[in-house]
């Protein structure tokens, strides 16, 4: 379930909850259906409200702004006026209508003046609520909006081409790299439907799906879903890999070692032979001083079924359900390296690490080019742009995104001389086809 | 092959797409017996790409070589015959998002045109949902139905030759996602909320010029939609290539001439030397304007 | 100091520009005895600025410093009190140029508004050409009249309390170019004509809404111009900046565990480093839109 | 004086000129008003013609183009035809004209496809140009549509920047240092009106200045104009330089060592060095692949005496005047280099490479951060959106330009511990000033 108010939107699982610094109490919107318009009295319930189409329109209107002087004074009620009524629990609405006519100069602005009062009044005095019902676009728009840093400020026009590109559907067999939260993960999900099967590559300690739970999916979704971590890669090609190894005891010598953490530039090569190994792939890449912070928060993978059973267990039961989880865990990692050594290299899946920054996208363009194996790379990026459409006041909105980040994709194809096997030797750098050179020349 | 399954191997009557380097491809309708030519060379279908995997490397008869690869929606796009104007990937994946497609969503769709967006429709929508699409062209039409059953997704689809802005789609109150790309939109609008589902759904309408759009979202404030959004989204691709760059040489100051060699600047006079790196150089020209993409939403109430 | 003329040391008198840092400045007028309160303390006119040169880091009381700047349209645009909204120094480049701005032009504007682009267009015509600026509102004109005198720079500009629309630019025949952002700009295509040098000239409109471009330009057509061309101007500016990515940890086969230290991946199991360097990151915000450019051209026939 | 087809101009200094593979005869061109239209006849000579405004509208159109079908037969005209037409001497408006009503297709076209039909057919068959005074617009226009790559990409709007934020007026003192023909340079000569001085430092033998002397400036103009060789920088700072010494023999040296060049990314750093203490700089910086072809044609700074003076000397004059000049160029490369040096590094100024590649810019940025004396530096790019503007097909252009090029901009203030004197020593990196590197992070 979810709180929209334009693009503003918010999570609640409980019956109240906290938005734009106001208790909101939910009770009166169980029930009701998506899409509902709800205002917010003055003790934070819910009164359903009638979609009014273009209330309070000026009538009387300036045919211009040039008797309008501007010296402070033109709002008749004060401060406190104000206050007074929304004690007296008058709703936001009347209060607009109430400023309007406390204004000496709304008369003599013009009508593009007067709405542009009227909506930033409007804004500070009425709340309205929308529940919505969660999807990609819902959930991408709010994240971008409100809280882009988690998401690496993935736009979501960007993270809309990367499922188109990544010709993301039913059926796919499709593995997840990303640091946005987990908002990548549940949009290929979407798309996917529960057909098909994802694997989530995680760096750290667990996989981050903190928007993926917000999607919302039915539990049968993530019977499609396994998680393998980056850490056991190099262990999975060299084919000692093992899932009984304690996942935990491995995660302390992690963080133990974190402190001395070298610096090389070089070091990032490793990590384009995976994405180029494990295709089909749909990567996001973790930008600007991204330290990862979700990473420490241990995600529960079978979070959904926690809700329903989690609450009454004694201690013991605590103690024996995390026994089977880890088991559970261990069995899923085991079945996901399965599926990642039958994974076939070739065909026709496309590859698309994002970035916010353009700098490793270039690198990762020439370390495949040099490799081979990807035809048809492009680095690219989108502009977005909004637009006002209303009669004589069309434009593009004035604010606009500077960046959405940028896109890195191509198609796999065969190898020359490497067998379509991921236990190939990646070490090997091999020069690129001659004739695909030329092709880059000509460009 | 199906553009809503992946299938292995190459088999006869599949359509693949035959690339031949750098943006240069091409669709091939794979046929025993059959033989394609290119400027490599001849390929033949039946030596040369049936049972073969998709991907492969194939040699051509004047020794040059090419990819052949599976044809998903996108390259499809890359690769039709045009009938029409058609909407690339750029707009169609904003399209499909903001649409809210998913597997099981049920989508009508004006006009078919080319095909481009139904392929990508049809393989998001796959396999359970279905695409309603008319197109008011009978030629195009049944070029259309042609086309789906040749790429085997016909029963995910149904075209219909009718003027949406006269009879609407044929079908009432079924439909998740609704998407309009005819010269008066407004005209529509009404069908589209008819065909839409009682609980609601989404709207989208693309056009080219800003007076379509005007009067299109004062339709669709009329009828009642919600969110009413319009929008346009530019793809620029970079091209990566190495740059040189010549430092310039400002000479030595004539009394230190071939006297102090390892000076901090190091560069000695008429010797200017070239600065190489790899860049992402913005292209010259790119795509200015596809059209104004229109959202709403159709709520319950 | 004056604004069409660089002149050292500042004096009793100037507008001069107190810059703290990153962005943040304001202007100040020089009095001899005056002070100005910043953050960093207070500076006193006499002793921290009278017989400095403009460019020279001024120490205040507390402690900190700032920078005192020569007065330039360019800052003054980014500074000025605002009387409207005003028009910044990506659009006014562009109607400089376009307009074919230059020593010696004569210059029609309306409205004056708050004067941005009233001190470009002076500081590029200067010193043969003039600036006649018209403005329908009474106390912006006059405030405009006294920041002209202030800055010295009103020898090059006539101040006109009108209505363009109805009463026209005051002058016949002796523009070369006429600018316009005005409400209904199609109203005054007319009196612009009319300003317009015999033998021709340039003109251009801004506009934020398309519909007022639309009838901008029907107006323009229908007055005879010719070279009708309308365009947008927007800036990015990148946020230059030190990234970090931290490189993935990929682990190590168990085999080889603290065996192979000089191994071609030199990539220690458990030991995650860090990619550094400078980028420049595309603002997460931006200016999207401030309004349309018309441009055209009066020729002779 | 100037061509004009749309943007298509280009530049002609006798009576015939080649343009778009048809040569021209301008004799009728002359004593006529600039901005008049001419249309060119079959044998190429020029006709008056009134500007038409909106001719051959169309009148009957179709609803939509569903009854179109394209099967190559719609025009009964066959090329044959076409070209007997165009034997005869019939204009190219009439061709248009026979063209459409030889259409099957057209009037079932909807307006806005006839529309284009016309248009198209209009370029390929009606030959008009206009005869329109050179100006910077003009110029900057011109060379970015039709050759781009000699004036390194640099985009119309990025070249008017420079100019604005460059504050560029009657009275500057600017140094000009590009590798764009001269068109900067011509443009920054154009705003100054002939007050103030102009050096160009130029990197190889000469300056290059093919674009400025389209300008068509008067020849006062040149003598605010002087010219510095970049390889004679060092000589200056260090206070060694000396105008006697031979310009050619110096030249001739440079050509024969330059088969051993070395490639050493780190001698970019002097580059900047200059920009600072020669500011105020408007610098337009080389970019992709260039390898100044121009500068190996010696451009002749005193050509515009030349055109009246050079044609009927003899050998002997031709030699002394050949000395003259040398002399002239040596006595104005020492006027160059006192200005240079009393030159007034603080103040106001702005200084601004452009750039058609970002990564160069990006270091440039970081130099002069750590070098310290400029202030509110910023790196950035500009989009430029060209509208068509018509009755119910009002839409932006279809084609836009993918990219201007880069702006580098800040304000040159004292700095620290260095004279604001051209002969500081640069080769000490001084620590930015602590308080701006506070400002830096915060934002």
């Amino acid at each position: 379930m979810w709180l929209w108010q334009s693009y503003n939107v918010c999570i609640f699982s409980s019956r109240k909850v906290i938005f734009e610094k106001q208790w909101i109490y939910l009770d009166n919107a169980i029930g009701k259906h998506y899409g509902t318009t709800f205002e917010i009295t003055a003790g934070g319930n819910l009164q359903t409200k009638k979609n009014e189409i273009a209330a309070a329109e000026p009538k009387e209107a300036g045919a211009d702004n040039r008797n309008i002087v501007d010296d402070g004074k033109s709002q008749k009620l004060t401060r406190d006026d104000i206050e007074a009524l929304k004690e007296k629990g008058i709703k936001g609405q009347e209060i607009v209508q109430q400023l309007i006519e406390n204004s000496t100069t709304f008369r003599d602005k013009t009508e593009f003046a007067q709405e542009k009062y009227i909506k930033k009044k409007k804004k500070k005095y009425e709340a309205n609520i929308s529940i919505v019902k969660p999807s990609t676009r819902i959930l991408a728009m709010m994240y971008y909006a409100r809280e882009p840093g988690k998401i690496c400020q993935l736009r979501y026009d960007t993270l809309a081409q990367m499922l188109t590109l990544g010709n993301i559907h039913a059926g796919s067999q499709v593995i997840v790299m990303e640091t946005c939260a987990g908002l990548l993960l549940g949009s290929v999900m979407e798309r996917m439907g529960g057909y098909g099967s994802v694997i989530q590559m995680y760096p750290g300690t667990g996989p981050v799906r903190a928007a993926t739970d917000c999607f919302g999916f039915p539990k049968s979704f993530y019977k499609t879903l396994y998680e393998f971590p980056l850490s056991k890669v190099e262990s999975l090609i060299s084919g000692t890999f093992s899932a009984h190894r304690s996942v935990h005891a491995e995660q302390d010598s992690v963080q133990g070692d974190e402190e001395s953490n070298g610096s090389n530039a070089e070091k990032q090569e490793p990590a384009q032979d995976i994405e180029e190994d494990s295709s089909p792939a749909t990567e996001a890449e973790s930008t600007v001083n991204s330290n990862q912070p979700e990473n420490q928060e241990e995600m529960e993978v079978t979070g959904e079924e926690n809700n329903e059973k989690g609450q009454n267990l004694e201690k013991k039961q605590i103690a024996m359900e995390k026994k089977r989880k880890q088991d559970e865990r261990r069995k899923r990692e085991a079945e996901a390296a399965v599926l990642l050594q039958n994974k076939n290299a070739d065909g026709h899946p496309l590859i698309h690490p994002m970035c916010l920054v353009f700098q490793p996208l270039l690198e990762c363009y020439t370390k495949l080019r040099e490799r081979g194996g990807v035809i048809n790379l492009k680095l690219s990026e989108t502009w977005l742009r909004n637009y006002q459409v209303l009669p004589d006041r069309s434009h593009p909105k004035l604010v606009m995104s500077g960046g959405g980040g940028y896109l890195l994709y191509g198609i796999t194809v065969a190898r020359e001389t490497a067998k379509p096997n991921i236990r190939c030797p990646e070490k090997t750098e091999e020069p690129a086809p001659k004739k695909l050179k030329v092709a880059e020349l000509e460009s | 092959m199906s553009f809503v399954e992946y299938r292995e191997p190459i088999q006869d009557g599949d359509t693949a797409i035959v690339f031949l380097g750098h943006d240069s491809m091409f669709p091939v309708t794979i046929k025993q017996g059959g033989q394609t030519q290119t400027k490599y060379g001849v390929i033949r279908h039946s030596t040369d790409l049936i049972g073969k995997k998709y991907g492969s490397k194939v040699t051509c008869s004047k020794g040059g070589w090419v990819y052949i690869l599976y044809p998903t929606p996108e390259l499809w796009t890359m690769n039709l015959p045009h009938r029409t104007q058609i909407l690339y990937s750029t707009d169609i994946s904003m399209i499909t998002m903001m649409l809210e497609l998913k597997p099981g969503s049920v989508v009508c769709e004006s006009g078919t045109g080319s095909g481009s967006l139904s392929h990508a429709i049809i393989r998001t929508v796959a396999p359970t949902g279905h695409l309603y699409t008319v197109e008011f062209h009978q030629q195009r039409a049944e070029k259309a139905i042609e086309e789906f059953q040749q790429h085997k997704v016909d029963h995910l689809v149904r075209v219909k030759n009718q003027d949406v802005c006269k009879t609407g789609f044929g079908v009432s109150h079924i439909a998740d996602a609704v998407f309009l790309d005819i010269p008066s939109p407004w005209e529509a609008i009404g069908h589209a909320k008819d065909a839409l589902k009682i609980e609601g759904g989404r709207v989208c309408s693309f056009s080219p010029c800003i007076e379509q759009v005007q009067r299109t979202c004062l339709a669709l404030t009329e009828h009642g939609f919600t969110e009413i959004n319009t929008l346009e989204i530019l793809l620029r691709v970079y091209d990566v290539r190495g740059i040189n760059l010549p430092v310039p040489d400002f000479g030595t100051p004539a009394e230190e001439k071939s006297s102090d060699a390892d000076k901090s600047k190091q560069l000695p006079a008429s010797q200017p030397g070239t600065a190489h790196f790899k860049s992402g150089v913005s292209p010259r020209e790119m795509v200015g304007h596809t059209g104004y993409l229109t959202f709403a939403t159709k709520s319950l109430f």
